[in-house]
């Protein structure tokens, strides 16, 4: 816990600042809806040619000869059977009786955008995979592996059901959601593993530029397209996946699956994408 | 004819000077090296290289090879404390790259 | 269990494009898995579809091909409604078979 | 079952085994793969793929040579997304053709496929191939006894960060 109660510590300390010199500058207390508009800005106006919905596409908003290979893709894409186990997975009743229908609103259908949100009674981010494991638990069914099929199959049904609609994530006017937020900024920005390479170093600075054959994908709507299949992995990848993959790739050693900094970037991530249309589940080279 | 061997030994090794790493200075090596690698645990910030040298260190030890593994443990250690640099010096410089 | 091939054959005028997924490894027989060991081949040998009795196309596939291989091609002849039979067989002996209705 | 109803006891027994034999046939139908269907009319090209070079699978494959011609039209990146999935297709304006086959030169084996184009069916094919590294993709559409082709050079290259 010791990050949270320093980001805790530094933000009164900031606070008490602002008080006593209201001059600091604006960015210091955080301020997410300003965030999110510097943060939509800064990609519009980066690649000018792409429509803002676009950015969802990952890589394929960013080159034409990619955007044709997927185009032909996407017209019987690999994710076809995981969105079909998902769906199966969906509706069989676990031993109680229950279903995943039962922990979601509305069945669990058409809600992926307004995952993760912030639980206030456990003070904490909830990812649409926290939630599903947490249904799974409930209802006296083992947890599912966070990177494995299982949860991609699930993930992608949801998302499915989602299609389209603008990611709609919620900040409640609650310190530790504030917090969180701010967590998963820093998280997002803070260069690691031996590469000394951030997630902004790719996503923001580079994306539409190659890292050997791959094309970076801008770091606006990224969380949109979520969960991928990706022809590299020849298999579904759930955030998760994704976020310990690219960890080990920069030769930083990943957090735990679904660890709370990992939850955090996925909110903020989400946040500033807020309006994009949902487009998962995805494919991906 | 004994000493003779011994300093031929010493010609092939070629490491005349210093005297064979033994086991003690491994012990003393790794040790540091995990202390550090547990420092950057704590800041969340470990790299992988730091692992695979500890193992290596580790492996290069059970072999009897001490040289080798001190000389890993080293590396280990130096990355470690790399790591827990690039955490200490990221608390703020993040901010640089913040889109506003 | 669910069949592992899905197709879609829509009929526009007198040609019907078919469009086939199916699940299956191909693994080619020169990976090697985590623990350094080979992953012997397992790959789809031949693919056929036929239409009113007739073989309208066959696929020789060799290791090549990609995992949860595709394909699409079209015939003329086929008219919303009538059925494609589509079967695989891979170099194990495994086999699968299933219909399919032009939309 | 009391004896009171043996009438109802017994015909509900029929019902349920009718019922169940009904199911069991319906089963016999959907699970039972049906028995492979009759392979096509020549048999599968086992020695063709287990050619190293594409000159000597498109020998053995066919047994005589080809010529360029742009009436084949190769669809193919020219940057593969990833090696593993390359979707590759190809159309061609000639007449009665009987075969269209893909061929990656820097593969272990050049062959990769082989399709056989019955009467009546249109000479154009789409599929997703593996591709070990950069190299000529070729295409072979066999039509009036002769053989046609179109090359493209694809680029592959391993993608991410690299471990």
């Amino acid at each position: 816990m010791t990050t949270r109660s320093a980001i805790r510590f530094a933000l009164l300390a900031l606070a008490a600042l602002a008080f006593a010199e209201p001059s600091a500058r604006a960015a210091d207390t955080p301020d997410p809806v300003a965030d999110a508009k510097a943060f939509q800005k800064f990609f519009t106006q980066k690649f000018p040619k792409v429509k803002l919905e676009d950015f969802v596409n990952g890589p394929y908003s960013m080159n034409e000869d990619m955007h044709r290979q997927w185009e032909e893709k996407e017209q019987f894409p690999p994710y076809e059977f995981a969105l079909e186990a998902g769906k199966d997975m969906f509706s069989k009743p676990f031993k109680n009786g229950k279903t995943y229908a039962d922990c979601f609103p509305n069945g669990g259908i058409g809600i992926r955008q307004n995952y993760p949100y912030f639980d206030e009674k456990e003070g904490e981010v909830v990812t649409l995979e926290l939630a599903l494991n947490r249904c799974r638990e409930a209802n006296g069914e083992a947890p599912v592996s966070y990177v494995k099929d299982e949860m991609a199959s699930l993930t992608a049904y949801m998302a499915y059901t989602s299609r389209g609609k603008p990611m709609d994530i919620k900040i409640p006017n609650d310190l530790r959601a504030l917090e969180a937020y701010e967590n998963g900024k820093r998280y997002f920005y803070t260069r690691r593993g031996q590469l000394n390479f951030s997630c902004a170093t790719c996503h923001v600075q580079s994306p539409g530029e190659r890292i050997r054959a791959e094309i970076l994908a801008p770091a606006l709507g990224i969380m949109n397209a979520m969960p991928i299949y990706r022809s590299e992995w020849s298999g579904m990848g759930t955030t998760s996946r994704r976020f310990t993959t690219c960890n080990s790739q920069i030769r930083g050693v990943p957090l735990n699956p679904q660890d709370e900094e990992y939850r955090d970037l996925e909110y903020y991530l989400s946040y500033v994408s807020n309006g994009l249309p949902i487009s998962g589940p995805g494919a991906r080279p | 004819m004994r000493a003779l061997l011994l300093i031929s030994v010493f010609l092939i090794t070629g490491s005349a000077p210093t005297l064979a790493a033994s086991e003690g200075d491994f012990k003393a090596a790794y040790a540091a090296a995990e202390i550090a690698e547990k420092d950057a645990g704590q800041l969340r910030n470990q790299w992988t290289t730091t692992e695979a040298a500890l193992a290596a260190a580790k492996k290069a030890a059970a072999s009897g090879d001490f040289d080798q593994a001190v000389a890993s443990s080293k590396e280990a250690e130096a990355l470690a404390k790399a790591s827990i640099f690039q955490a200490t010096s990221e608390k703020e410089r993040w901010k640089d790259m913040e889109i506003r | 269990m669910a069949s592992t091939i899905r197709v879609r054959a829509i009929s526009n005028g007198d040609t019907t494009e078919v469009q086939a997924l199916i699940q299956h490894p191909m693994d080619s027989g020169f990976v090697k898995d985590a623990q350094g060991q080979v992953i012997p081949a397992h790959f789809i040998q031949q693919l056929t579809f036929e239409h009113g009795g007739k073989t309208v196309f066959v696929a020789d596939w060799g290791p090549a091909v990609s995992k949860d291989p595709y394909v699409k091609f079209a015939f003329k002849g086929g008219n919303k409604g009538d059925e494609i039979k589509i079967g695989w067989v891979d170099n194990k002996g495994a086999s699968d078979a299933t219909t399919a209705k032009i939309q | 079952m009391t004896l009171a109803h043996p009438f109802s006891a017994t015909r509900r027994l029929i019902l349920q085994s009718a019922g169940s034999v009904a199911l069991l046939g319906l089963g016999g139908l959907s699970f039972g793969p049906a028995p492979a269907l009759a392979a096509a009319n020549d048999k599968y090209p086992e020695d063709a793929f287990k050619q190293k070079s594409d000159a000597d699978a498109i020998k053995v494959l066919y047994g005589k040579t080809h010529e360029a011609s742009d009436k084949v039209k190769l669809d193919a990146p020219e940057i593969a997304e990833n090696g593993a999935v390359v979707p590759i297709s190809v159309t061609t304006t000639l007449t009665d053709v009987i075969s269209i086959s893909f061929f990656v030169s820097e593969n272990p084996n050049a062959l990769a496929a082989s399709y056989q184009i019955p009467a009546g069916t249109v000479p154009s094919v789409a599929n997703r191939l593996k591709m070990a590294k950069t190299c000529n993709v070729t295409a072979i559409v066999e039509s009036g006894g002769k053989l046609y082709s179109a090359v493209k050079e694809v680029k592959v290259t391993v993608g991410g960060c690299g471990g």
